[in-house]
């Protein structure tokens, strides 16, 4: 069970005891307000004390809460998306959902990785672990925009590239390092947004970019806190705990320099105001193209080369 | 081939206190070899031929002319996590520093290779499992960019478990930052040779070692993206035998070819060779403009 | 939208002789549809949404704006390899001609889709089952170096059983031309949106038709190299249903999107769209050369 | 049965009774001069007979021939063959041969197509029909040799891409057509020999090249004899007609400008003298690749646009 759904049961109990004394104050002639009131603040106590601060392992179970808004509900938000399938050679991969589309009326190749929301689309998108044809329908839509002089957004979120036999038979691990390699060269601007969980070399291949956004509460990590636990101790179950130790917190990563930008969410989480989040998102996304678009191609691709060779360069 | 001292010294291992010691079982023949032996036999079982893994100064050893100058050498870990598990990182460090007689995972520098000087990167397992931390990345990538200033071809040896997660998304990110070094010395007209060893795996399998222009594998070494181990998990099921070794992949179409360890050095000689015919790298967008005579790319870019 | 006089007379149909001609079945539902009705309704079976093959001028109809200049129509076949089998290839010409109302299997020329000015290709399966020989080669070509000239998007409807076999190797060779086209309209920038349409197969979905930028097939058009009778041949079984459908080769990844002739107009309308930010068309290198302010390829090149 | 096999039958049969003779002779002091030399005579005047001019349909027959020098013939006598594998996708073609090379001393990227020899090479080969993944080799094989500024030298010898179910779903005109791309854009010298069958598009997805050689019993077709009479009169049986009339024969083909130059073959075919036909071909492509590495890249892709651009383009 999600931590974080855990944790909003009591609140969800405080949401509708609130919304009954309304609804029962409406119909009554007796003054509620005082009580309601005092619901009110209890409910808003103990929110801000639940997600006031929140652990980097409570933060992770945010990242993977089943309400959280997904890639596809970024993609629905833009002005216009059409979408582009296939890597041309194998399969589409429906974990990764890219095509043409308009964002605040500019045009962009928009990629998401999408995780499904209910349990069949769960399966067709298999879980949001994209498969190697994922990655090379990456690469292509990335050489689209490059022709056609489009900026590229992305959208991360995935636990990581799929691990089955499959896709280790089909060079997994050629088609991200090719995916790192042609988002190094493109000279179109390219900005990502890790919006849940950014799982390692998986999220990383959309995301050599030259902005990089996050959500408040997503994570953007090494390696799973599970598999991190699993390795280090032998026991997935200190997931927590290695959760903590792996620094994967917004906060953290804005503070190494790896993230450039982070969304505040609100209270509780994105969930509690989806439509309002992806709002922000996009805005914070468009906002970030405006400076980038002015650019010169050789210039945006030095300024790339030079964000990614500080990070763990020696001091000088 | 005449190999300079302080090359050999580099790897003189310690003189085992008991002669039991001198002697170790090959994993895969079960056949007890003398120590000396084995290294003589460039670390492959006289037996089975199995291939051992190979300390990176041996390697070298056993490639260069006789001539290496390390570069990056004196890039060292730090803890920028703070990180600790059973034992603080430093501690770990430390350990494998003694253990390997290594400062880092790879060892990078110049050397020749039958006559043609090349920048030759080498990853060692014994070192942190070959993980990709800060430091690692930053000598492949000054590796490459130095390949590039040189007009040298560049030859990486890999071997690694993965990022490094003791330093965090910092390391993940050396799959970018290496990445984009690769990516610029080929767009400028390199020419890069990687060789995949026994095991190569993870964010080191998912950057550089995939990404080179001829890709060379050691016989029977494991390469993949996902550990075997979390793949069975996954799946639940037992992986066929040869599932992730060089020949799986050399059948698969992933790699340019497998190579028993007695005849690499002569096969690089060769694909080296033939990369001398590289004065046109013609569609690389830097040597493109160099060619038609555009100015070059500022030198403020490789920072 | 107001469509000229004398494109509608190129496909005016001669008046059947008795009523029962103005009657169609569909061969998907069986249902009998009346001519006009299937005409008005874009050759599209009301009943099941059946995409009945189009005539070239019928599909240029419904997609222009109402402006249409045909280029390379004046390219006529000749009889390069004096062929005969059944009759004389000049013979099938002519039937073809008269039965299609084209003088070839593939009208070219300029014309606006929404507003956009585009170059715009149409294969015809009226005419010889859409293959290609010298002519449509020729006016393929025609069309890319226009295009490219003109900086317009290209767009080509395909629909094709091959190479034309009647002109032998006259015909294979269309396709290096062709693509020598599509290559040099690209690296200078083009923008190429490719609709494949039932049925686009051998020699012109192995060279143009899958050369695009982005590449739409009609819904249920079969699509392939080797044509379906070929391969039940050659295994010996019979084929899936939906083998080598649009919705097949969707799933395979190897189209970008499957559409429906109803929707077509306007989704093509929003991908030249999206083309309009082409301004700054950076990897191809005479875009770079132009960029960057070199010498533009010779002239003497487009010969 | 081939039909050029067939026709050798009497040959060989004469071949041995003489060589028969000349043992018989040796051993005894009987003077067989003149014997032999009736018989070797007689040898000639058949072997003219048979040979001296052939049919289209016969041309076709001794492309196809059991013994005639295959792909990996070529390969194995350059100075040097370093071959590459695989697509990095998918799979290692071994209907297609590729590498580095020296080819009299010059540094090359070879590929050839090659239909095994025995059964179980057949087999392994798939009789030398590509698949997808034989063409995405040869595009990764190009783009190396561009990369490398080596010249690309390919040997033609197919009765077609594969035809198969797997094939298909791997979309195999994508790949012809990719192939057919890359070649176009290629900034280094490439020479392609039809040395056996060309066999359509299969084959010309290897031969969008500088300089077009063919041996002069190869065959290069728009569509097989076979195939061709099935859809003309829907009888495969009238193959030997179709193959007059598809003008397949190197003449024809040196005629229309679509090949530029023809080797010849000794009286009786390639396979009675392999070595030197092996060797003359290479000596030819060698000759081609002289004239060739001189031209600048530019200059060299607007001669191969306007080279192909002629063909089928109306008189001026
Ligand atoms: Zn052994
Ligand atoms: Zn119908």
């Amino acid at each position: 069970m999600n931590a974080i759904v855990e944790r909003e049961k009591g609140l969800i109990e405080l949401e509708q005891r609130i919304a009954a004394l309304k609804t029962h104050a409406a119909q009554q002639p007796v003054d509620m307000t005082a009580e309601i009131r005092a619901l009110e603040t209890k409910y808003a106590e103990i929110q801000r004390e639940v997600f006031g601060t929140m652990t980097p392992w409570q933060r992770v179970n945010m990242a993977r809460h089943p309400k959280r808004p997904l890639g596809s509900d970024y993609i629905a938000a833009l002005d216009q998306f059409d979408e582009l399938h296939g890597d041309r050679h194998f399969r589409d991969d429906r974990a990764i959902v890219g095509g043409f589309a308009k964002l605040r009326g500019r045009r962009v190749i928009a990629i998401a990785q999408d995780k499904g929301r209910d349990t069949k689309e769960k399966v067709l998108r298999n879980f949001g672990m994209p498969s190697p044809e994922g990655y090379r329908k990456v690469i292509r839509l990335v050489q689209l925009a490059d022709h056609l002089g489009l900026p590229v957004v992305t959208f991360v979120d995935t636990s990581g590239a799929d691990p089955g036999i499959g896709s280790e038979e089909r060079a997994q691990a050629e088609a991200i390092a090719q995916s790192l390699y042609e988002l190094a060269d493109a000279s179109v601007p390219i900005v990502a947004t890790v919006i849940g969980e950014g799982g390692s070399g998986g999220a990383l291949a959309l995301a050599l970019a030259d902005r990089v956004l996050m959500l408040e509460h997503a994570v953007y990590s090494v390696a799973s806190p599970e598999g991190a636990a699993a390795i280090l101790w032998g026991d997935a179950g200190r997931a927590e705990e290695a959760a903590t130790r792996l620094k994967l917190t917004s906060d953290d990563l804005l503070q190494f320099g790896i993230v450039d930008e982070v969304i505040p969410e609100p209270l509780g989480g994105a969930h509690r105001d989806p439509v309002g989040v992806v709002a922000s998102v996009l805005a914070a996304v468009d906002n970030a193209l405006s400076a980038l678009t002015v650019v010169a191609p050789e210039e945006l691709r030095d300024r790339r080369y030079r964000k990614f060779r500080r990070i763990g360069a020696p001091a000088t | 081939m005449p190999m300079p001292e302080w090359l050999r010294l580099r790897r003189a291992e310690a003189v085992p206190a008991d002669q039991a010691a001198q002697w170790t079982k090959c994993p895969k023949c079960g056949s007890m070899i003398y120590r000396p032996d084995l290294a003589a036999n460039a670390w492959v079982c006289p037996n089975c031929s199995h291939h051992f893994r190979m300390h990176a100064f041996d390697r070298i050893s056993m490639l260069v002319d006789s001539d290496f100058v390390e570069i990056g050498g004196e890039l060292l870990p730090g803890d920028p996590l703070g990180w600790t598990d059973k034992v603080p990182y430093p501690q770990k460090l430390q350990r494998d520093r003694e253990k390997s007689k290594l400062t880092e995972g790879v060892v990078c520098g110049f050397a020749s290779i039958g006559g043609t000087p090349v920048a030759l990167g080498v990853m060692d397992f014994n070192f942190r499992g070959g993980t990709m931390g800060t430091v690692v990345g930053e000598r492949i990538t000054q590796l490459f960019e130095s390949a590039r200033e040189r007009h040298l071809p560049c030859i990486v040896f890999t071997a690694s478990g993965g990022a490094r997660m003791e330093e965090g998304m910092l390391a993940l990110m050396q799959m970018a930052k290496t990445t984009l070094a690769v990516r610029r010395f080929h767009d400028d007209g390199g020419y890069y040779v990687s060789v995949l060893t026994d095991p190569t795996t993870g964010g080191v399998s998912a950057s550089f070692a995939f990404q080179a222009d001829v890709i060379l594998a050691e016989a029977r070494a494991a390469i993949g993206f996902a550990g075997r181990r979390v793949i069975e998990q996954t799946i639940r099921q037992k992986l066929p035998e040869n599932f992730q070794t060089a020949e799986f992949l050399l059948e698969k179409g992933a790699i340019d070819m497998v190579v028993e360890r007695s005849e690499l050095k002569g096969k690089l000689m060769r694909l080296l060779d033939y990369g001398i015919g590289a004065q046109r790298p013609a569609n690389g967008r830097a040597a493109l403009l160099r060619a038609i005579g555009a100015p070059p790319e500022s030198a403020e870019s490789r920072a």
